[in-house]
């Protein structure tokens, strides 16, 4: 079993989570209206061989979605954090002025 | 639904009146704050961490999310959130409470769920959000050889059964 | 006892106090506790107890241990029935019938035994090479009697009747192995502060220990380390126990027999596996002693000098008085010497020019003959061995005997730690492969390591069990290392050079693969491992090759003339040794095999006629027996109730969700393609998601309670996935809004009332509420409370009559459905199943699950229209891709058969009048009932747009039932297109 | 290339098995070839054989990093059925089983192709309507299918819990005489043996490392064994497709997904066909070796591991003991995994790709296998003339983006968010 370490509720084996696949992709603003944008968002993935940061939802636990990076050639787990935490970051990055 | 009593082992299935309040993202200090003092009491820091209080149990399950469980013929509290700050939502009509005891219940769980009964994060007192034969229930430590499982109603008949060894 | 003829009277491990009693192949036969199968049936001079998979060569015993390849039996029968289980591992019990299998008619006589007359026609993958005609379907012929011929033993066919657990467990420290480096690691970690689970398969601790006298410092160490772990609570002796696999996140697969002796405790789980988790892990797995390749090496009386010393010693039993030890080591010498202090005459062959001198000397004083580089060549015997050739400086000369011991060496038991990918290494000092690289969390000790004596063991297993203590953060002064020095030697083995004998000589017994099968695949190019393995079937018995890996490649690199290490190993997978699928399954089966989810009223259906129906994991009123007969007649009486009077529905099982927040409503706005935004407060709107890709996902109601709060319902298919979705959206996409979603499917009871009479019903069962259509008008919501239960009420309707939903506090479910009924007596209310339901919005143009089937669009389903000039929502701008928007995508009409006599049915293709049925048509029927109101079938389908004229005439075709029947397009709704019904 | 026949094994048998021969050279690397196929896999090979074969080029390499039969055509569970119910997926599947039926004697080389027939349990009416549609489907495109009712399904099956304590009954089954298994390996050596007969050179342990380009062709591969000059290059590397992709500069719409499958020890006959749990994810047949080879579920996240967990091993444990009670005794011999190829419709991508010179096949999920030689067949066919094969039209790596995708299951890409 893969162990996750829920950043709340400690390491679980990963059947209590819910897979949701790479994290790497952004996701476009609700109101995007390129389809070329959202074409590689839904299909486009680079599926590495090596580490993959991909969300996980600690399902039935604290229902958080999580990031987790994991190397996809021997399964080892490096970090795991809230996709919330990690998604504030990036905007407050976006935010900060140029 | 299946209770059962016997001499190493006892399962008693309870209604389990909850409330679920939450708070939101960036305002949580002031979420807690204004709880704690409607409650009268300081709340768990951390998830599994569970504070009792006139008979009230106070559960964290999620990094903004307590659980308020109360003990048979307590009320439910007076309590209103601050939509500012967080809201709330009834959950008792929706779990029930497993209560479990004996000598032998921690090999017996350990056939169930996938808790350390012997972990820090398991001790008497504390809550495990997990799963049961894929179902989510929040495990209770309630004492050295007694804890419970709070299920899902619609599971719980399913889940008692498989606990008595139907 | 009489029949245990080749029982020494004193010594070994067994219970002389508690004979045990067993039948084989009908004989009835006894053993002592203590015994396994293999050393009761020795002990009665039982030699032949198998036959080989391919050849059907009479086999013996081998080994003493799980690896063993040749004694396979069936145990049990009927629902009990075990085949393919090594003799050499069930501990003897009471009662135990054993099978031999493979043979026919009888184990001593076997027909199939002609196969060795045939060999030389059944080389290593003949039959890849004919059986190809004369005809295509020739194999099918061919096949039928090489299925008969090939496998092992014959599985039950009726249900098992034992019961088995699957558990959870944790420690610190995992030590798998309970020889001495294992006991030595597992006293070390324990003594460090660590919480220590000891894993042993066999039901006696000591490993190789075993294997030495009981009365000799080693039984006295062993017995002492027992005792001292035995102190420790913090340690769990798990014996009778395999650790079948390693896996992620160390986590241990365990499976653990149930002592056949004592039924305590849960004594009627027959076997449980256990999950353990653990923080570190020390393999302390040993190893395991090689065959020697000579002809006819596989008969029986041929047995490896480890096992063959475990017998004397732990069993009490003498397998043979005239015994040749062949080796390429000093370690079988011990068997020589044992042997010969037990009275038996022994010849030791080694193949080293100048064994070492002290072993020669402790020869010399017990009167064993020692001939130097010298090796067997070939063996005469039938069911047991007679005498061996043997070739060295003397020459070449036939030796009689009764017993052949054979060591090729020793193989560290490297499986474990190879399953999580890290391939074993060579080392030549020891000529055996070893763990590659550890991870952190996990260290080896002892034989598995290359370290060949006791002394090297116990010293091994202390640092190992210190350094995975430590690794937990358990440092605890560690006590003094416990010392036990059998004065054995571990020199370097020979390096065995394959005969090229007379007759077969075999490398893998139990498929039998000779040493001509490995030469003919390398001469045709299958030499790699993995090819060499797939080609001859080597390695791929029940023992997965674990005494014959090694010969083979060595066999091989010599062909190749490449090293051991160029050659390489192939895979090591999981299980260790076979696991029953009974036993991975736990408890997990019969009704149990997915937990089953009950609505509050479902006592209610179960005591009142209920047919119910698996709807996933739910159960669900599927009709109601005193509706009619059967569904058919059923469903339509019940549909009649609806659509004359009113009918009560169970729809506890849909979706709920509540989404509160100061964004709730935007976010909706964006979840939904249709708008949510400007829906009152205290209104419903029926709702529809689609994926990101722009397919329709899920459809359901939501309803305004308040400005911030909303209830949401989905499909009861999709409920989790719409939770978990709605969920990411919030802590992925739009974390920025202010919005908690929370399941309360299990808070409320949900019944829909629905028919002419439904308003009637509710002020008769809710005499203090208002629901005139002016409190409560189509669409609207009526919150009150009901015997202190939440109550809602939503005027919806998918039957298209006059229909309401009600929701009450689940506790009160069963109440209100009773007093529902009870309140429509007067009015002829019934309550009516799933299949009323379907086909009364399949009356009515409601699309479901066979319209959304993921692959449709809101467009095909008629809904196009609900999102207007909106975007800005889920899936909006994927769904505006060519391919759907394309006009010739097929579209949801309704059908109407126009043929009397004859029925529309689902899955039905549809094509034109004039057209030949073939191919893909133009689409299909996806739903359809009897229509009371109309007399006839009416059916939803998807059709190609294009042609979706209403008015005109289709064919729907279906072959399944040899149909073809006459349809014309209509409207999907097929009552009330007004929805005056709605209000009636 | 001696024949192989009963003939020649009763005479080999007579000259003590020396007179065989290698079943292909161990070639090394020439300078260049005019095609280079990239994985020595089922679809590799096949597509080496059809392209000497059916179009005359045999100055070919297929290069496999490993051994030739590694992959997942050496670790699947070999079930071959042609029960597609899409426009595309039909014919096609259907033209490949057709090959299957005639592959041994095509190839001299006995695949043992075994159409035992294949059944789907169905476990309510509505699962059986749609299971009718699917058959409906396959009737009138020419292929063999049937629906059968309980009790015919007991008659053929009677070893499947009929009994009341199943928790899924059994209502019916959906039936394709014609499907069935074949040998896996021997496919792969039987089209390397065919392939290498017209001179195809099968290279092993010869990693492809890097695309040697001019301008924005592709003219040669790097490889473990140096550089390769090539005409054309086809892609054949299944799970590994993303890899190689990227080192050419391919966008692709893929995951690899860990897929387990798992084997008893051998027994006497006791399934006689292949049978699929309709009500979860448990699929059997029997080897001729006598051992139970089965399959269930998706792990669930991005692997290159070639192994599972232990989770799956339970599931796929619990739903064989609901489908077949009577193997609980039964014991797991050996389990393993295969690195999945998962597009986001489950379909495969067959077609030139936007670089000139390059050729892709990959994508086959868990249902390539049975794709094989009509694969490899369009796939020559798409690299000897640069359009693809009739067949293969619809398997362009265009349709995600103009949604012309082919999702036979209807879950939509990344089910996990469904
Ligand atoms: C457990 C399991 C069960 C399955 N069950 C079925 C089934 O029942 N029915 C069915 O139809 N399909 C099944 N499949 C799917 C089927 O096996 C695959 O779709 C099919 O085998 C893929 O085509 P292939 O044979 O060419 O792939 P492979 O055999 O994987 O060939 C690809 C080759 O490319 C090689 N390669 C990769 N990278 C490089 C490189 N850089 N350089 C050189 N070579 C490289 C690999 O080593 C490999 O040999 C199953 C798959 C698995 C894993
Ligand atoms: N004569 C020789 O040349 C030679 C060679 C090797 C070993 N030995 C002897 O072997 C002993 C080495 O001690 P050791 O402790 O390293 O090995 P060991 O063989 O004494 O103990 C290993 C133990 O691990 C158990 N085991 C193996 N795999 C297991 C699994 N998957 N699950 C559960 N249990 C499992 C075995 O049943 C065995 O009891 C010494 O006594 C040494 O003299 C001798
Ligand atoms: C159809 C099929 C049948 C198999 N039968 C056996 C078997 O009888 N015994 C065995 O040890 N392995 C069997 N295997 C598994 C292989 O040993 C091997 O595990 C698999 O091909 C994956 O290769 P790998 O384990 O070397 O990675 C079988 C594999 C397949 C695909
Ligand atoms: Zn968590």
């Amino acid at each position: 079993m893969l162990r996750i370490e829920c950043p709340c509720c400690g390491p679980r084996d990963h059947d209590e989570f819910r897979y949701g696949g790479d994290a790497s992709v952004t996701r476009p603003a609700h109101d995007d209206p390129d389809p070329e944008a959202w074409y590689r968002y839904v299909y486009i993935r680079t599926n590495p061989a090596g580490p993959h940061r991909e969300y996980w939802q600690h399902v039935t636990g604290c229902r958080q979605w999580l990031v987790v990076e994991r190397d996809t050639r021997n399964h080892v787990i490096a970090s795991v954090d809230f996709a919330r935490k990690l998604r504030a970051r990036k905007s407050t990055l976006r935010k900060s002025p140029a | 639904m299946a209770s059962l009593t016997s001499r190493d082992f006892s399962l008693s299935v309870a209604d389990c009146p909850l409330v679920q309040i939450e708070g939101w993202d960036g305002t949580l200090r002031q979420f807690e704050k204004s709880v704690s003092a409607s409650l009268g009491k300081k709340l768990p820091a951390s998830v599994g961490e569970t504070v009792h209080h006139k008979g009230l149990l106070i559960i964290r399950v999620a990094p903004r999310r307590l659980w308020l469980a109360l003990d048979e013929g307590t009320e439910v509290p007076a309590l209103v959130v601050d939509p500012d700050l967080g809201c709330s939502v009834p959950l008792g009509e929706g779990r029930a409470r497993l209560k479990m005891a004996g000598p032998d219940i921690a090999r017996l769980l350990s056939g169930r769920i996938a808790v350390d009964w012997h972990a820090p994060t398991a001790a008497p007192g504390r809550a495990v959000l997990t799963s049961f034969h894929h179902v989510p229930v929040l495990f209770l430590r309630t004492g050295e050889t007694a804890c419970e499982l709070i299920v899902p109603r619609s599971f719980a008949r399913s889940l008692s059964d498989w606990i008595a060894g139907g | 006892m009489s029949s245990n003829r080749k029982r020494l009277s004193v010594g070994g491990r067994i219970v002389r106090e508690q004979p045990v009693e067993f039948t084989f192949d009908g004989r009835k036969l006894a053993g002592y506790r203590g015994d396994t199968l293999a050393s009761a049936l020795l002990a009665n001079g039982v030699t032949l107890v198998g036959r080989s998979f391919k050849y059907h060569r009479p086999r013996g015993i081998f080994s003493a241990g799980p690896e063993e390849p040749n004694a396979l039996v069936t145990l049990g029968s009927a629902g009990r029935r075990e085949p393919n289980l090594p003799a050499t591992t069930p501990e003897l019990a009471d009662g135990m019938v054993v099978e031999t299998q493979n043979r026919w008619p009888s184990l001593a006589f076997d027909v199939q035994s002609v196969n060795g007359l045939l060999a030389p026609f059944l080389s290593a993958g003949f039959y890849y090479k004919t059986f190809m005609g004369p005809t295509r379907r020739a194999w099918m012929f061919y096949e039928h009697f090489i299925r008969k011929a090939a496998g092992l033993g014959r599985a039950g066919t009726s249900p098992d009747p034992d019961h088995y657990e699957v558990r959870h467990a944790f420690a610190d420290v995992a030590v798998v192995g309970g020889g001495p480096a294992g006991l030595s690691a597992a006293r070390a970690a324990a003594a460090a502060g660590a919480r220590v689970a000891l894993i042993e398969q066999d039901f006696l601790l000591g490993g190789q220990l075993l294997a030495e006298p009981s009365d000799s410092a080693a039984a006295a160490w062993l017995k002492q380390a027992e005792a001292e772990l035995e102190r420790f609570e913090t340690v769990a002796l798990m014996k009778r126990t395999t650790a079948f696999g390693s896996y992620d996140g160390n986590v241990l697969g365990l499976v653990e027999q149930r002592d056949p002796t004592d039924p305590q405790p849960n004594g009627e789980t027959r076997q449980t596996v256990t999950m353990l988790h653990a923080r570190s892990i020390v393999f302390a797995t040993g190893a395991i002693e090689r065959p020697m390749v000579f002809s006819n090496n596989d008969r029986p009386g041929v047995m490896l000098a480890s096992a063959a010393r475990t017998y004397l010693n732990r069993f009490a039993v003498l397998p043979g008085k005239k015994i040749i030890v062949a080796t390429t080591n000093d370690g079988a010498w011990r068997t020589a010497f044992d042997y010969a202090a037990a009275g038996a005459e022994v010849t030791v062959a080694d193949l080293r020019a100048v064994p070492p001198a002290a072993l020669a000397a402790e020869a010399a004083r017990l009167g064993v003959v020692v001939r130097a580089a010298t090796r067997i060549v070939d063996l005469c015997g039938g069911h047991a061995a007679r005498q061996v050739m043997l070739n060295g400086p003397e020459g070449q000369s036939w030796t009689a005997c009764d017993l052949v011991c054979v060591s090729g060496g020793w193989s560290p038991t490297v499986h474990l730690t190879s399953h999580l990918g890290v391939k074993p290494v060579y080392r030549d000092d020891i000529g055996g492969f070893v763990p590659g690289a550890f991870p952190a969390d996990r260290f080896g000790a002892g034989a598995m390591l290359g370290a060949y004596t006791t002394a090297a063991a116990v010293e091994d297993g202390h640092r190992a069990g210190i350094e995975a203590a430590s690794f937990c953060g358990k440092s605890a002064p560690a006590p003094t290392p416990s010392k036990l020095d059998l004065g054995e030697t571990a020199a370097a083995p020979h390096h065995e050079v394959l005969p090229a004998g007379r007759g077969k000589a075999f490398v893998d017994f139990q498929m039998d693969v000779t040493t001509k099968d490995i030469e003919l695949a390398h001469r045709e190019g299958y030499e790699s491992v993995e090819h060499l393995k797939r080609y001859t079937t080597l390695g791929m018995g029940t023992d997965q090759g674990k005494t014959s890996n090694f010969p083979a490649i060595a066999a091989m690199a010599a062909l190749r003339n490449a090293t051991i290490p160029e050659t390489g190993t192939t895979t090591f997978r999981p299980p260790y040794t076979p696991v029953a699928i009974g036993a991975l399954a736990g408890r997990a089966v019969g009704h149990h095999f997915k937990p089953i989810r009950r609505t509050p009223m479902h006592d209610w259906h179960m005591a009142n006629g209920a047919e119910m129906l698996e709807v996933g994991v739910w159960m669900r009123p599927y009709f109601y027996r005193q509706s009619g007969r059967d569904v058919n007649e059923a469903h339509v009486a019940e549909m009649r109730t609806v659509r004359q009077a009113a009918g009560l529905m169970d729809i506890s099982t849909l979706g709920k969700i509540d989404v509160q927040g100061a964004d709730a409503a935007i976010f909706l706005d964006r979840v939904y393609a249709n708008g949510f935004a400007k829906l009152a407060v205290g209104r419903a709107r029926y709702g529809v998601m689609l994926r990101d890709d722009g397919i329709v996902f899920d459809d359901g109601t939501t309803t305004r309670l308040a400005e911030n709060r909303f209830f949401m319902t989905t499909s009861t298919a999709k409920a989790a996935d719409v939770l978990s979705r709605l969920e990411f959206l919030l802590d992925t996409a739009w974390p920025d809004l202010r919005v908690a979603v929370t399941s309360v499917s299990d808070e409320w009871a949900a019944m829909s009332v629905a028919g002419p009479a439904s308003r009637a019903i509710l002020s008769a069962a809710f005499p203090d509420l208002d629901v005139s259509d002016e409190a409560l008008p189509h669409m609207g919501l009526l919150e009150s409370e009901w015997e202190g239960r939440g109550l809602r009420i939503l005027r919806l309707s998918y039957s298209g009559e006059r229909a309401y939903e009600v929701y009450v506090g689940a506790s009160a479910g069963e109440q209100l459905w009773s007093r529902l009924l009870e309140a429509g007596r007067p009015f002829d209310l019934k309550p009516y199943g799933v299949e009323a339901l379907g086909a009364l919005r399949v009356e009515k143009g409601h699309v479901a699950g066979p319209e959304i089937d993921g692959r449709t669009t809101l467009d095909d389903l008629g809904l196009g229209r609900m999102v207007g000039k909106r975007s800005g929502f889920v899936g909006d701008v994927l769904r505006g891709r060519p391919a759907l928007q394309a006009p010739n995508r097929q579209r949801l009409v309704g059908l109407e058969c126009i043929e009397d006599g004859k029925r529309l049915r689902g899955g039905a293709i549809l094509f034109l009048p004039d057209e030949k049925p073939y191919g893909h048509g133009r689409g299909r029927v996806t739903s359809v009932t009897f229509s009371p109101e109309r007399g006839h079938y009416v059916g939803l389908a998807l059709l190609a747009g294009d042609v979706a004229s209403e008015g005109s005439e289709v064919v729907a075709v279906h072959p399944m039932k040899a149909e073809t029947v006459r349809a014309r397009i209509v409207s999907p709704v097929f009552i009330d297109p007004q929805g005056e019904r709605l209000h009636g | 290339m001696a024949r192989y026949s009963a003939f020649s094994v009763f005479r080999n048998a007579l000259s003590g098995q020396k007179n065989w021969q290698r079943a292909w050279r161990a070639a090394e690397p020439k300078p260049s070839y005019d095609v280079i196929v990239i994985g020595g896999g089922g679809h590799g090979l096949a597509t080496a054989f059809y392209l000497a074969e059916n179009h005359g080029i045999r100055n070919v390499a297929v290069l496999e990093k490993g051994y030739v039969g590694g992959g997942n055509v050496g670790r699947n569970t070999t079930v071959i059925r042609s029960n597609y119910l899409l426009d595309g997926n039909t014919q096609f599947y259907e033209f490949s089983m057709k090959l299957w039926e005639g592959m041994s004697r095509a190839l001299n080389f006995n695949v043992m192709f075994s159409q035992r027939g294949q059944l789907v349990t169905a476990h309510s009416a509505d699962q059986l309507d749609g299971f009718s549609h699917r058959a409906n489907i396959m009737r009138l495109n020419g292929i063999d299918a049937d629906i059968l009712d309980r009790e015919e399904v007991r008659r053929l099956v009677p070893y499947l819990d009929f009994s009341d304590t199943a928790r899924f009954p059994i209502h019916g089954a959906i039936f394709q005489g014609r499907a069935g298994t074949a040998r896996h390996d021997a496919v792969a050596w039987g089209y390397a043996r065919a392939a290498d007969n017209h001179g195809v050179d099968i290279i092993q342990n010869c990693g492809v490392t890097g695309f040697v380009r001019d301008g924005d062709r592709i003219v040669g591969v790097e490889t473990t064994k140096g550089r390769i000059g090539a005409g054309k290059v086809g892609l054949a590397v299944a799970g590994h497709t993303s890899v190689l992709g990227a080192k050419a500069g391919l966008e692709l719409p893929i995951e690899s997904h860990v897929l387990q499958a798992f084997v008893t020890e051998p027994l006497k006959p006791l399934v006689d066909h292949v049978v699929a749990y309709g009500a979860d994810h448990f699929y059997v047949s029997q080897s001729d070796k006598g051992g139970l080879v089965f399959g269930g579920n998706l792990d669930g996240y991005n692997s290159y591991a070639q192994r599972g967990n232990l989770g799956v091993v339970r599931e796929v444990a619990e739903a064989a003991i609901a489908l077949m009670p009577c193997i609980s005794r039964v014991r797991l011999l050996r389990h393993w995994g295969g690195v999945m190829d998962m597009t986001p419709d489950a379909s495969p991508i067959i077609c030139p790709t936007p670089i000139d010179g390059l050729y892709l096949n990959g994508g086959w999920c868990y249902g390539g296998f049975k794709a094989t030689p009509a694969s490899g067949w369009c796939f020559a066919h798409t690299i000897a003339n640069g359009k693809p094969h009739p067949l293969v039209a619809a398997y362009g790596l265009d349709r995600f983006r103009t949604g012309h995708t082919l999702d036979e299951a209807g879950v939509g890409p990344s089910a996990w968010l469904q």
